[in-house]
């Protein structure tokens, strides 16, 4: 294991550290590892409905670059691939919890619905209104099956950026929550890896791919795939990936739709051009109207290399918050 | 010889001990289908707990609270509000308790396991610790209400709690990380059921320590 | 070799093609590798001096993302490593060149250097005003000494970025190539590689490095770097690129820099704001007063993991200019 | 047997072969301590002019201007300006010229040497093509102004190019990507010395074969 790192033990830590020196705009709750707007008065006092995501480290930019006016109030990182506790998860809503309420955006995994969960029974006892979105959009698996359903992926960036305009408009818990329930149940994930990742802690590869082999629906945390295939040209991969996202989200030939093309963490940005032309031609083939595609590295698994797409099916009300203005770093404007 | 709740502290602290030097097995069985860091999460947060506990160590019920708390405060993931709920509830159910008998080792297990079910989510089958607690705490019932000595019912717990535990083997992953693997995930022990039984298995040896 | 591509023949075309498809504001000249501003008329008209970089493929976003208002008005694409030949230079001179003239910045490589130079004086004698600008950043080369002369690398960017501002804001050529100069005279940068890269022709990596080993200095190309080492904590390994620059380029406490952190390639996000959390603590051990610090893939070398460092003194007014907006896709905002 | 310019296009023909046939050799020569592209780079080069000739072949002063024109066009990198601007001038050396005596030969290859002396900028013990090139060249010259018959004069220039491209192990490189490498580029052939070598043999040997 090679790596940018002091020590294994440090690494949640020195990347908060880090961030919160190269980002304007960020500060840490003292003594947490939570992650929120600098002016969080400011949108305490315009009575704005706070936002706050997070989970476990390794999936930079995702949280906290996406902390931000317009989006975030609080990112609450926990250990590489590890929720939060649920002791930092309440930190963050009662930093950032006023009277407009604060809606929590979860991706579907068992630590992160539990921790945030009982953060959230906890902060509402204490009087701050909690609202809780799940977002599962990973469609490699299929539901209905004896799974125990999806887990949410890069589409929750999605999700953060439709919610944290609509809090922005100023809009109340309840309709924000709404917005952010719609862009989770619309939004449909799948990703494609080449190499598994290395946890810090572990110190190697949670498990090995040929160098013909690929794993297709792969988890952000190194899970294994659902399926592991042999190597293939970049345009049948993402078309393997589209039409199965497409598919499952019911997207049709005159749709209109934005998508997401996401850097696990190690592919290098000519592949990922490579990968957004091939994303936008799968589209094309599907007769889909793509309104927007961002490209880059949104929600990683530390150095894996590959990629995610999402697709989101639009109208103008979802595209004008999509537009909305934000200062986080993470997304591109 | 009788074993006093306000004594039995050390009960914690054998499980620190235990969890802590299973740590790289418990990591390499999840690996196998997880994302192979369990051992590190428990063995961080057990050590944490260890700090917390101090020395003297307090009494058994004021150590899980302990355990629990730490669990539920420190380590995050799946495993911190799962088993800070298990040791939290165990703690609470000893309240008033003076002598941990095999009633209040009954009630403590059962309470334990309760709080698991009631939060997680999970049933028997699935794939998790709950395929080593639920035939662990079923069997230390069914013994002492068969009458059995407390020794000879911490033992079919134990018996019980390998034999849950090497029966996810066969099982495929309903819940958590490795339910995406379906088929993938049949042939190999789920992590948790693991680390469940190691707990079960110390606190039997340990209980049955004091107790002849 | 396992790359998110189609075809080892094709991939500066798709990564062209990808890039257009899924940003606006470019397009692609017919028939050559070079991507301009769509809204190239209304620089023309505006008598604005036009901009034109580029160099070989394989340095994604650079050059093609930096095309947009505000910085370049066309980038020419070599292959993978290779400077884009003479005639492909003078396609773009000619697609952008009005009576404003045209800005060449070129990095320090001899293909580039003859390319650009050769495209240069035949559109000169045809009439169009031409300067060119050559960086040379990169400070692991001592100067001096038998060497030929220091290699241009992601300081570049800083280049396209006060250039492409002053250009912008109406400023003649000769003014325009002035500030080039100044920040390509100042800017100073140097890598750190943990990997080396695989050019997609080649099929496998340039040279290997054992897990413990890194190489100091080196080449964007995936040329071995100027010392081997053992790896190192980042801090360690950041403070020593940092002095090294700072000393180089002069840069004393009390002095105002700002600071490019630049992801070679395959390096993940978690690491790279470890990276800049390092390098800003570096420069604050100089006493150095840090106004921006930029993160980010800017200047890649396909898929080599590790990073570079930029440092460049500034002032009221290239501070302007970096703050200055711009749509250019790569460029942060 | 004499060569008329007109008909001796084939020598563009056969360069083409010989640098197709070195592709993989030249790429690992660059690949120690360049980027591993040169065989790659000429190759392509040499194979869109292939192209561009069609058939039959043109004669010498068009193959070479064709030759010359690719590289520019259509390889970029340092070595489409250098040997297009090499190929381009040995073109222009034929002006006039009908026959592909030892005297135009001599000029031929004088006229292309200048031209990468003048926009390189590099020179002898740089450790690039010129050490291989320069002393080719000298070595024919030397050969003609001494009398020496034109296939000496041809071997002449053949053992000079390969001395000259061996002579590149011991350099440090002063030019080009390895000479950030400085004392590390030692020990190692150049990879333009060797195709420069692999164009004159070929040269050579060709215009040998068609002068008896
Ligand atoms: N809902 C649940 N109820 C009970 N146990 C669960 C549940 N979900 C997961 N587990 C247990 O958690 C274990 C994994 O723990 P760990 O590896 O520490 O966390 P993570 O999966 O977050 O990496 C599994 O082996 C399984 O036994
Ligand atoms: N200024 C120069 N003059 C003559 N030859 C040069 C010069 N610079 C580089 N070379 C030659 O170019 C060769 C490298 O060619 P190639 O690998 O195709 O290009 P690149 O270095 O761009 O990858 C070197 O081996 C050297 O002989
Ligand atoms: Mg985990
Ligand atoms: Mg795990
Ligand atoms: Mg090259
Ligand atoms: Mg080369």
């Amino acid at each position: 294991m090679k790596k940018l790192i002091n020590d294994v033990g440090a690494v949640v830590d020195d990347m908060i550290d880090g961030l919160i020196r190269s980002v304007d705009g960020l500060s840490r709750i003292e003594g947490e590892r939570v992650i929120v707007r600098r002016d969080l008065e400011a949108v305490r006092s315009a009575g704005q409905v706070a936002l706050v995501s997070g989970g476990g480290s390794g999936h930079e930019p995702a949280h906290a670059g996406y902390v931000g006016a317009g989006m975030l109030t609080a990112a609450v990182c926990g250990d590489v691939f590890t929720s939060p506790s649920t002791d930092a998860v309440l930190a963050a809503i009662r930093a950032v919890g006023g009277p407009a309420g604060v809606l929590l955006i979860v991706k579907s995994y068992t630590g992160d619905r539990l921790n945030f969960g009982l953060a959230a029974e906890i902060a509402r006892s204490e009087g701050i209104p909690v609202e809780m979105v799940v977002v599962a959009d990973d469609v490699s698996l299929a539901t209905g099956t004896s799974n125990a359903g999806r887990r949410g992926i890069a589409g929750t960036v999605l999700v953060h950026k439709v919610a944290g305009a609509a809090a922005a408009a100023g809009l109340p818990l309840d309709r924000v929550a709404a917005l952010a329930r719609r862009v989770g149940d619309g939004v449909g994930s799948m990703g494609v890896g080449l190499t598994a990742c290395t946890v810090p802690a572990a110190g190697r590869p949670s498990f090995s791919l040929a160098d013909d082999e690929i794993e297709f629906g792969l988890g952000i945390h190194g899970e294994a795939g659902v399926r592991r295939d042999r190597m293939q040209p970049v345009g049948a991969l993402v078309s393997t990936v589209a039409e199965r996202i497409f598919e499952d989200r019911g997207l049709l030939a005159g749709d209109r739709a934005v998508l997401l093309v996401n850097n696990l963490g190690a592919t290098p940005a000519m592949e990922m051009a490579i990968v957004a032309g091939e994303a936008a031609r799968a589209a094309e083939a599907r007769g889909l109207c793509v309104e927007r595609m961002w490209t880059g590295a949104f929600l990683t698994a530390l150095d894996m290399a590959g990629f995610s797409l999402s697709a989101l099916a639009v109208d103008d009300e979802l595209l004008g918050y999509l537009d909305a203005p934000t200062t986080a770093s993470a997304w591109p404007t | 010889m009788t074993l006093p709740v306000s004594a039995a502290g050390f009960l914690v602290t054998d499980l620190v001990k235990a969890i802590v030097a299973e740590r790289d097995h418990l990591s390499d069985i999840d690996g196998a289908i997880g994302d192979g860091d369990h051992g590190i999460n428990m063995a961080k947060g057990f050590n944490l707990c260890a700090q917390a506990l101090g020395s003297p160590t307090p009494g058994l019920k004021e150590s899980l609270g302990i355990l629990g708390n730490t669990l539920m405060a420190g380590i995050g993931g799946s495993m911190g509000p799962l088993y800070g709920t298990f040791f939290n509830e165990m703690a609470d159910s000893l309240d008033g308790a003076a002598e941990l008998d095999a009633a209040a080792f009954g009630r403590m297990i059962r309470a334990g396991l309760d709080g698991v079910l009631d939060i997680g989510g999970a049933k028997p089958g699935d794939k998790t610790l709950l395929d080593t607690l639920v035939p662990a705490v079923e069997a230390f019932e069914a013994a002492t209400a068969a009458g059995k000595p407390y020794r000879v019912a911490l033992d079919d717990m134990t018996e019980a709690a390998r034999k849950g535990r090497d029966s996810t083997v066969a099982m495929i992953a309903k819940v958590g990380r490795a339910s995406r693997l379906g088929e993938r995930s049949r042939g190999v022990m789920d992590a948790g059921s693991a680390s469940c039984c190691v707990i079960l298995e110390t606190l039997a040896a340990s209980v049955a320590s004091k107790i002849d």
